[in-house]
């Protein structure tokens, strides 16, 4: 199978400009690109928890999706669409519904690492044939900056904002796409934004594709949260992979899959330096703060390599 | 028989106190009565002292309190006579019915000075001759309808075939087993 | 054509359920609702019902998933009590404000603490005004014929609300009693197949759970409220049809030897049976007493029950749940404010009673009504908000 | 049931017109809606410069660059916040990224 940009830009769109996403947003490109991923021929049912994503693209009586589209509450989009999966089972199987439809649940970090992780997990453990999305821009954007669990080390959040005694956020950020592959589910995937948007385009139709729960976790960068000037968000997530803060790469049936090794790891501050919410970290006599996230990036760097065998 | 007849039973949890007055229930159901059979719930486990009631009436009984003045006390367990005032509120024109292989007169003088009925039955060792195991719960009914008078005997007996030919449709022998320890317990009641 | 059975609360909505078939049940464990989904996995396990069994991790999931399956089209159930209901939270008002007519049976429990199993209303009264329908039972027969109804009324286009069936927790749920049930055709018959207009499964896209803007909130606010307020009309109309296949009938609220009642008890659930017994003992004696149960707390029947009170001289208002507005539970408020604008009006007071499993018995109704006639001599209610068989 | 299309639901509408619960009957209605005069900054597209390598449509979170026969076209400014991303991810200098002034309606019309 190989790739092509142009192919993949012929396939219809699934989410409609008049959203009101930031300027310069990382979801709704996460979005627009997962969605590409299925078929013209099938139907997408979406589900999206509480947060800036679903606020800003279903505005009474607006909606950006194209598609079926269920939002119910922040903490629960994988219980929701596991109901509307199963309830496409059953009246598939009693002859009510003819078309075939795909599942798919979007969340931000703090719906999908925090307050939604509950009931992602029971999801995921209970098997329902549905691809769960995380847009991750590491902190709860929708409310204004907050930290989440998915919030890096050191970096200044508004509930865990650097002052003159505390430095940001005091924990490392969790490692979601890990614990999700230890539920050992067909397919999981971490991923972003890059170049002609292989990588992603590829996982999104793996994921939509394989029967049973998938993964992906995108890294979705926040404009306005991580303080860099909104046209530089593919050089932004390129540092991310080139750095190894967010390496790319799948679990499939099990099997660890390491999908890019930098020639050339570049050095955490060079990812850390093009974003305000880092700042702090190199004023005069934090050094030690870099070191100990180069430090930490390393370690996950070498557990990953180790489990893919690279 | 009275209007309504009002059964209290004993038991330690897992023991089958719950089981057998739901057994009751549905025998006097077959029999067109108005049932009701409930247990009293808690959060005891295994081996706590429990209670169940029976309510057996002509017509539908609309209460549902629990039975604090019963016609019939029955005690699954011997040894709770010793941790449990089974006897109170019960009618002294009724009966305590024991799973015990004591003579009822044994027993009065542990039962807090109650002067009605006592009957015995030693349902344990009539299960282990029937089924080969310690299931009191067949001969405590048996007990029970023979004592109480709250169900035809004859009825009681017919239906019962069939419902454990039901229950156990899948294990004949265990049919004839049940059938054996019912009639063996309505014979063997000591009525004192 | 009914059958004549005995079976527990529980065994009794269970079987209801699969006589409906419905679609799909969410549902988690807790006590003591958790026998309605166990009995219904059996169902599923053996083939007897098209159902698919969701089972989730949490009740939060159970109704997030009966959320996700009713907007696609299909008819979804789920059963909880207490802290189960409480989790559902959020969900209730997310359920009732899409309107969604999600069923759920409800068996009602303390809501802690401290940590209770056993039966009183204080779950469903909290989630009084969450947007539900809810329907209470006095016995076994009532939560299956509440059941067979919920639907109907539910899923009917001028409501469009979820309903809970409620029946109090061991007292009905574990109680073997009598029952008489329906054919299972005649009940499919009566309740039919739920096809929703829209859904996310229909031929056209739909989109669910907006960001509302204040310039459209309050007019889908309103839209709601008015499904409640056709509710009434509806649970009649449904309970009409009901009564001409059973011969069972039903309304908003079941008045009891009212005719010349002096003194009269409004209440709700199992304890109502209680309290016949307590009327039928007094009035054997003489005393012109009843009661008057209430079926449907939401919709709230105020204007039936100001006529079938107005005439009393003293009414006693019994919360199985404590409000605690330091004037009385919600019931004795709502009783209150239904008969405001009655002349003549009882002395109205109000009991709580029943908590955490609290037994009621026949003679602490009596107890109730000797008050009554206390307070109907005085002239007014002393102490208007009581307690009864507390320790004190 | 009202069944309303959302081109007909306004702020004018009655609660009994009103779609109940909120719910939306069709998909993609916010394509109405212009996001366009939120830019302050504007892409300003060079065909004579662009090689077609299509770099630029994926990474639009606005859905603003419209690709048609494997060709991509003009900016949609009914949709283009201004964000610059496509500016910065062109290799061959085809977009620049200029002061919006919003003077100009070319091309402001819903699609």
């Amino acid at each position: 199978m190989s790739y092509s940009l142009k192919e993949e830009l012929a396939k219809p769109e699934r989410l409609s400009g008049g959203h009101r996403m930031c300027a310069g947003c990382g979801s709704p490109i996460a979005v627009r690109t997962v969605l590409r991923a299925v078929k013209p021929e099938d139907r997408a049912v979406v589900c999206c928890a509480t947060g800036c994503l679903e606020v800003s693209t279903f505005l009474y009586p607006y909606t950006a999706w194209k598609d079926s589209f269920i939002h119910s509450a922040f903490e629960n989009a994988g219980a929701t669409i596991s109901g509307v999966e199963t309830a496409y089972a059953s009246l598939k199987k009693q002859g009510k519904v003819k078309e075939s439809c795909k599942f798919i649940a979007f969340g931000g970090d703090g719906g999908t690492y925090d307050i939604g992780f509950q009931s992602l997990s029971g999801a995921l453990e209970r098997g329902h044939d549905m691809v769960y999305v995380c847009y991750d821009n590491e902190a709860y954007m929708n409310t204004g900056i907050q930290r989440s669990s998915s919030t890096p080390h050191f970096a200044d959040a508004t509930t865990a904002p650097a002052g003159r005694v505390v430095p940001g956020k005091t924990q490392e950020k969790k490692d979601l796409t890990r614990i999700v592959a230890e539920h050992h589910i067909p397919y999981v995937a971490q991923t972003t934004f890059l170049g002609n948007f292989r990588d992603i385009s590829e996982k999104a139709e793996r994921a939509i594709y394989t029967p049973g729960p998938a993964f992906l976790n995108v890294m979705a960068p926040c404009p306005r949260g991580w303080r860099y000037p909104s046209e530089e968000l593919m050089e932004i997530t390129r540092l991310a992979v080139e750095t190894c803060v967010w390496p790319l790469f799948e679990v499939i049936e099990g099997r660890w899959v390491l999908n890019y090794q930098p020639k050339n790891k570049l050095p955490v501050e060079e990812y850390l330096k093009r974003q305000g919410r880092f700042k702090h970290m190199f004023a005069p006599g934090n050094e030690w703060m870099i070191e100990t996230c180069q430090k930490e990036v390393d370690r996950r760097w070498e557990r990953l390599c180790a489990a893919c065998n690279a | 028989m009275k209007e309504i007849v009002e059964i209290r039973w004993h038991g330690r949890g897992g023991q089958g106190a719950k089981t057998a007055s739901l057994l009751l229930a549905d025998a006097a159901f077959n029999t067109g009565r108005y049932v009701q059979g409930f247990p009293e719930y808690g959060p005891e486990r295994m081996g706590a002292p429990i209670t169940a009631y029976n309510r057996i009436s002509q017509e539908r009984c609309t209460v549902h309190s629990n039975i604090y003045e019963p016609d019939y006390v029955v005690v699954v367990d011997e040894t709770l006579l010793y941790a449990v005032d089974v006897t109170k509120g019960l009618s002294e024109e009724g009966a305590v019915i024991v799973n015990s292989d004591k003579k009822p007169e044994e027993l009065r003088g542990s039962l807090h000075g109650y002067r009605g009925k006592i009957c015995t039955v030693d349902a344990g060792r009539i299960s282990e001759e029937t089924l080969g195991k310690n299931f009191p719960n067949t001969p405590m009914l048996g007990a029970v309808v023979k004592v109480s008078g709250v169900i035809p005997e004859e009825n009681f007996v017919k239906d019962m075939r069939q419902s454990f030919a039901h229950k156990f449709a899948t294990k004949p022998q265990m049919i004839e087993g049940n059938m054996r320890a019912l009639v063996k317990a309505m014979q063997e009641v000591l009525i004192g | 054509m009914g059958i004549r059975e005995r079976l527990s609360g529980n065994e009794a909505v269970a079987y209801a359920l699969k006589q409906i078939n419905p679609d799909v049940m969410g549902a988690f464990p807790i006590t003591p609702s958790t026998e309605i989904p166990q009995y219904f996995s059996q169902y599923v396990a053996n083939g007897e019902v098209d159902t698919a069994f969701i089972p989730v991790e949490s009740e939060h999931s159970a109704l997030s998933a009966c959320i996700g399956a009713e907007a696609a089209g299909a008819r979804a159930v789920t059963a909880t009590s207490s802290c189960g209901l409480a989790l559902m939270w959020e969900l209730l008002y997310v359920a009732a404000s899409s309107r969604l007519p999600i069923t759920l049976a409800c068996v009602n429990r303390a809501l802690s603490g401290p940590i209770n199993i056993n039966n009183d209303h204080s779950d469903s009264m909290g989630a009084r005004d969450s947007g539900w329908l809810q329907l209470y039972a006095e016995t076994n027969q009532e939560a299956y014929d509440n059941m067979l109804q919920a639907m109907r009324i539910a899923e009917h286009p001028d409501v469009q609300l979820p309903v809970m069936v409620c029946q109090d927790g061991f007292i009905t749920s574990h109680a073997i009693e009598n029952i008489e049930l329906v054919e299972t055709d005649a009940v499919r018959a009566f309740v039919g197949q739920y096809r929703p207009e829209h859904s996310l499964l229909g031929p056209e896209p739909m989109s669910v759970g907006p960001y509302d803007v204040p310039a459209y909130y309050m007019e889908h606010k309103r839209h709601q409220a008015q499904g409640m307020i056709n509710a009434k009309r509806v649970i009649l109309d449904v309970a009409r049809e009901f009564e001409r296949m059973t011969g069972r009938g039903y309304g908003l609220i079941e008045t009891y030897r009212m005719e010349d009642a002096e003194c009269a008890l409004v209440l709700i659930g199992s304890s109502a049976g209680t309290a016949k017994a307590a009327v039928e003992r007094l009035r054997a004696a003489g005393k012109r007493v009843g009661l008057v149960k209430i079926r449907a707390f939401r919709p709230f029947p105020a204007e039936e029950l100001a006529a079938a009170l107005q005439n009393c001289g003293a009414v006693a208002v019994m919360d199985k749940c404590a409000g605690f507005s330091a004037g009385g539970g919600p019931l004795f408020a709502e009783v209150c404010a239904a008969l405001y604008g009655a002349a003549p009006r009882p002395l109205l007071v109000s009991y709580t009673y029943g908590l955490g499993g609290r037994d009621v018995t026949v003679d602490s109704m009596e107890r109730v009504f000797g008050e009554l006639e206390e307070t109907l001599r005085s002239g007014a209610a002393a102490e208007p908000c009581r307690w009864l068989d507390v320790r004190g | 049931m009202n069944s309303k299309r959302a081109a007909e639901i306004r702020e004018d509408i009655r609660w009994q017109e009103i779609t109940p619960g909120g719910a939306v009957y069709e998909g993609g209605t916010a394509s109405a809606v212009k996001t366009g005069d939120w830019r302050v900054m504007r892409p300003v597209f060079h065909a004579d410069r662009c090689r077609q390598c299509l770099l630029c449509a994926p990474t639009c979170p606005d859905m603003a660059i419209p690709v048609k026969d494997g060709k991509r076209e003009d900016f949609d400014y009914f949709y283009c916040k201004g964000c610059g991303i496509c500016f910065k991810v062109c290799p061959f200098q085809a977009i620049s990224f200029e002061k919006e002034t919003h003077q100009e309606v070319n091309g402001d019309g819903n699609p």
